[in-house]
């Protein structure tokens, strides 16, 4: 049942997405949106795409939530939206 | 109701890929924090990503990794078929798009960061009002 | 040697770097570094073209895989002249500005150079490339590296223009990756000549028809067609003189150049005028473009700024006549660019001197420029002779070939646009000669010495050299321009 | 804004949906994409390259020509954002810690400036002495990393993993070292002019392997003539092709990685920072 297991993340991922645009904290963002990034890796190793969920495990949830925590830690973490 | 199963079963994929896809692209037009742009834009990214990775999916097959193929010389002696192994020319492709994005990614943060040392905000409508009190530009 | 047409793309690279590293351990070596580079890949570049005249289409497999499954580039008549031009125009900008990067980049010129090569092996690759895929990655190279450029010129509002125009960016060659998805999940393929062949086969699907629609919004984003234009005024303004006068002629002529390459090899004429019959609506795009190009460029007060909206003009002509569906407008759309190229980049080139000189080009400070800079101001006359169109100038010709091709097509509003925008040119520039001329120098400008009698201050031997040249290459082009369009354009349209 | 935004995400929206209309279904084996041009690389792969993973057999050899351009993309957001941030100029206030005694300085004027060395060394304005647990912790931790980023570059042919993977992570345990620590740890030991030279050799040995094909008599990046200078089976050539440059390709990440960090957190002075 793959197409299951497919089904659960994509509503997770989509969740994710829209919950990391519309929270009002940058760090929170910076955190649901490495979020975010693991769960697509996840659905991209459902679907067999190994080398490309093992890089993105390594960058988006990793390196690329580093930076956007360097960044909010270097400008502000409020926002207005 | 069967046949819609089986519609949804094909389709949901990429139906959501276009969602995922417009959410990232909403976000990238309509918030107001660079920050938040940011994140649409790679959510947008990721969203094409997905795509690719849909396409290169097949049922009943498994990842690109050739088994028994560690022995050298011998490798071709055990028959692949092609419908046994995913499609893997999309996973490469996917590969120098992740890199690409964060590439691009690295450097907004660090226009990100270059906008706030100016301008102490990174919300728009509060850099256009400095903006205009910067005066007309060179 | 048969290597010439990946050397031609690799050279640049290569050099980008080793001026690179120069940059860390010796400085001064980035620049003649930087130099070779180019020059070699300029050789190779005519070398090339030389070898596509005599004996046709070269077809060079990257890894010595064959096309499908390699990467394959496919050299004819119209890549070989656009990687000429790139090459050649990028290794004429980087002798001109030696004196202006050591003046606007405080001890970073070995990064400096290395993006700009870095720059420059991206629209060689975008040109040269025969394969969809790859062109993306190069657009992004050339894309990041403009990004980059853009923030470091002014400090004040570059990064937050450079910031904008990534979100732009990203989205032009996102839809364009998009669109080769779209062929991809239809054809399989990402070889150029083996999608258009599947795709022979199925004009009437909705998914070739989406993908289509992607490709060109991306590419349009990328060329700053009007509506999209957004990004390019700031791009030009705020980068630094040598980047602008690089940029200004070759990115937006290279993304023209792919959309006449997707056109014509990828989805064929055939499918996008007999089956969408797309073109009077592009056309009534373009016609627009041109005039409000040419509208807002009236209203500018900075020189740059001005040439920027007339870029913007001059896009809405190179897409209009590639998309009027006959032979004599693409005939007059791939003439245009090469010479709106050229033109653009003579332009730039005494924009780039006036910048090096007096640091700030609104209109008021171009006083009695004439007196002040007489040589670089008669390149710039000239160019913009050529930019209004008047007659032994290379403008003239190809303007003339879109005006005849829009009345073979009977899209009378373009060459209507097509004339009215020329007459507005007239106005805006002879309003800048105007200003250089007629009006004196205001007090105590300049440096500092009375303004009673006029010193002769001109730019640096090395940009002026290279304004002569692409001056008399302006007129070159022009009275050859028969000799180019048989020789060249002709027998890759047929 | 809000409104326009809208529209055109609606807009968009639906000329996408409209596109997936003819899509064949997903996972379906007979669709164009998945017989066309996979079949040959999923067949020939292996016969002709010796690596098993097709991901990384296509990525450096057959389409190698795309992945050297991505490794120059990521060495161009290297020159970039040190382009960008890196700032030379000390701050007009500072602080300095006199090592031997543990007084703090605070200098507001901007002309003096301390040599810092053994005696001084600068302090963060919101320095917090930093956590042993988690210093112990990471200091045990990344030795592991290292050696598992190693093994994931090195054996990239046989297993998910590559170049860029390995660079990623390498990179990320020296910015876990970083985060643990102090930015001044990270920074005197890997110096900025190494992590420099570093990204642009990555891509050279890259571009290097790929263009001593050429001389050799071969096309650009083609492997197989690199023949004559490499010991052993002749057969493996392309694979022990693959693998330096996947080598190359983890260089220039890893220091590529380290700079985008470094001059994010410190906004481009190394010497404040997370």
């Amino acid at each position: 049942m793959h197409w299951l297991i497919d089904l659960i993340v994509l509503t997770f991922v989509i969740f994710c997405a829209i919950a990391a645009i519309s929270v009002k904290d940058l760090l929170g963002t910076a955190i649901l949106f490495g979020a975010y990034s693991f769960m697509m890796c996840l659905l991209w190793a459902v679907m067999g795409a190994v080398d490309v969920a093992f890089t993105e495990a390594s960058v988006g949830a990793g390196v690329s939530t580093v930076f956007f925590v360097a960044a909010v830690f270097r400008t502000s973490r409020r926002t207005k939206d | 109701m069967t046949d819609l199963l089986t519609l949804i079963v094909a389709k949901y994929n990429y139906w959501l890929y276009v969602i995922l896809m417009m959410i990232g692209l909403y976000a990238m037009i309509a918030k107001n924090n660079l920050i938040k742009k940011l994140v649409g834009m790679n959510i947008f990214q990721t969203a094409i990503i997905l795509f690719y990775v849909s396409i290169g999916y097949k049922r009943d097959a498994t990842i690109p990794i050739i088994q028994n193929a560690h022995g050298g010389n011998d490798a071709h002696a055990a028959v692949i078929h092609a419908a046994d192994y995913i499609n893997p020319l999309p996973h490469v492709l996917m590969l120098t798009a992740i890199v690409v994005s964060v590439a691009t990614f690295g450097v907004a943060m660090a226009l990100a960061v270059r906008v706030y040392q100016r301008y102490q905000t990174l919300e728009e409508d509060e850099l256009r009002m400095r903006l205009v009190d910067i005066g007309p530009e060179k | 040697m048969d290597n010439y047409p990946a050397i031609i793309v690799i050279t640049p690279l290569l050099a980008a770097l080793l001026a690179g590293i120069a940059a860390w351990t010796e400085e001064r070596l980035s620049y003649p570094i930087a130099l070779i580079g180019l020059a070699v890949s300029m050789f190779a570049a005519f070398k090339v073209l030389m070898q596509v005249i005599t004996s046709g289409t070269i077809n060079y497999r990257m890894a010595g895989w064959a096309p499908p499954m390699g990467i394959e580039y496919t050299i004819d008549l119209l890549n070989a002249m656009v990687l000429l031009i790139v090459a050649s125009i990028a290794f004429f900008n980087l002798i001109a500005s030696y004196k202006s990067v050591e003046q606007e980049t405080n001890d970073r010129a070995g990064s400096f150079y290395a993006i700009y090569l870095l720059f420059v092996t991206g629209l060689l690759g975008v040109t040269a490339t025969g394969d969809l895929f790859n062109l993306y990655v190069l657009i992004e190279i050339t894309s990041l590296t403009s990004y980059t450029m853009v923030a470091l010129g002014d400090r004040d509002r570059g990064p937050l223009a450079s910031l904008n125009y990534i979100f732009i960016g990203v989205i032009g060659a996102s839809f364009y990756l998009l669109g080769v998805g779209y062929l991809y999940l239809k054809t399989g393929s990402l070889n150029m000549v083996d999608v258009a062949n599947i795709l022979s086969g199925l004009h009437g699907s909705s998914t070739i028809l989406v993908a289509f629609i992607l490709c060109m919004l991306g590419i349009w984003i990328k060329m700053a067609l009007f509506p999209m234009h957004v990004w390019l005024p700031n791009a030009y303004s705020y980068s630094p003189v040598a980047f602008a006068r690089i940029v200004a002629p070759l990115m937006t002529k290279v993304m023209v150049y792919v959309m006449i390459r997707l056109m014509i090899t990828v989805f064929g004429l055939d499918y996008i005028f007999e089956t969408l019959n797309l073109s009077e609506a592009v056309v009534w795009l373009a016609t627009i473009a041109v005039l409000a190009g040419a509208v807002m460029a009236l209203a500018q007060k900075n020189l740059k700024k001005m040439l920027a909206y007339i870029i913007v003009c001059e896009i809405g002509y190179m897409v209009g006549g590639a998309w009027m569906g006959n032979q004599l407008g693409m005939t007059g759309a791939i003439l245009h660019i090469l010479n709106d190229a050229l033109m653009t980049f003579a332009l730039f080139l005494a924009v780039g001197s006036m910048v090096y000189k007096l640091k700030r080009v609104d209109f008021i400070d171009l006083k009695g420029l004439f007196g002040k800079m007489p040589w670089t101001m008669a390149g710039f006359v000239l160019a913009a002779f050529s930019i209004i169109g008047v007659p032994p100038t290379c403008g003239f010709f190809s303007k003339w070939y879109l005006i005849l091709g829009a009345f073979e097509a009977g899209a009378y509003h373009f060459a209507a646009a097509l004339v009215i925008s020329s007459l507005i040119c007239a106005v805006l520039f002879f309003k800048v000669f105007e200003i250089c001329f007629f009006e004196p120098m205001p007090e105590g400008h300049g440096h500092g010495d009375s303004s009673s009698h006029v010193t002769i201050e001109e730019a640096p031997l090395s940009m002026l050299i290279v304004s002569g040249l692409v001056s008399i290459s302006l007129i070159v082009a022009g009275l050859y321009s028969g000799t180019i369009v048989n020789t060249i354009i002709l027998p890759f349209l047929q | 804004m809000k409104f326009l935004g809208f529209i055109i995400v609606c807009l968009t929206g639906a000329l996408l949906l409209y596109g997936t209309g003819e899509f064949p279904g997903w996972g379906d084996p007979h669709s164009p994409a998945s017989i066309h041009l996979s079949n040959d690389y999923i067949e020939k792969a292996v016969e002709q390259t010796q690596v098993p993973n097709l991901v990384t057999a296509v990525l450096a050899d057959y389409r190698g020509f795309d992945t050297m351009f991505e490794t120059a993309v990521v060495f161009c957001a290297g020159l970039a954002c040190f382009l960008l941030l890196r700032d030379f100029k000390e701050k007009k206030e500072r602080f300095y810690r006199h090592t031997p005694t543990g007084v703090i300085l605070h200098v507001k004027d901007s002309k003096k400036v301390l040599k810092t060395g053994k005696e001084f060394e600068h302090m963060d304005k919101d320095w917090v002495p930093s956590d042993l647990i988690i210093k112990t912790i990471c200091r045990i931790l990344i030795p592991f990393i290292q050696i598992y980023a190693l093994y994931v570059v090195a054996h990239g042919d046989f297993s998910p993993g590559g170049g860029f993977q390995g660079g990623v992570i390498f990179g990320s345990s020296l910015i876990l070292l970083a985060i643990s620590y102090d930015l001044k740890v990270l920074v005197k030991r890997v110096k900025e002019k190494i992590l420099g030279i570093f990204s642009a050799i990555g891509v050279l040995i890259y571009v290097g392997i790929a263009a001593i094909c050429m001389p050799m008599g071969g096309n650009f990046l083609d492997y197989s003539k690199l023949a004559p200078l490499v010991p052993g089976d002749p057969h493996h050539v392309r694979a022990l092709g693959m693998l330096g440059v996947e080598i190359g390709v983890g260089i220039a990440v890893t220091a590529v990685m380290v700079i985008i960090y470094i001059n994010i957190v410190s906004e481009g002075r190394h010497e404040e920072g997370l």
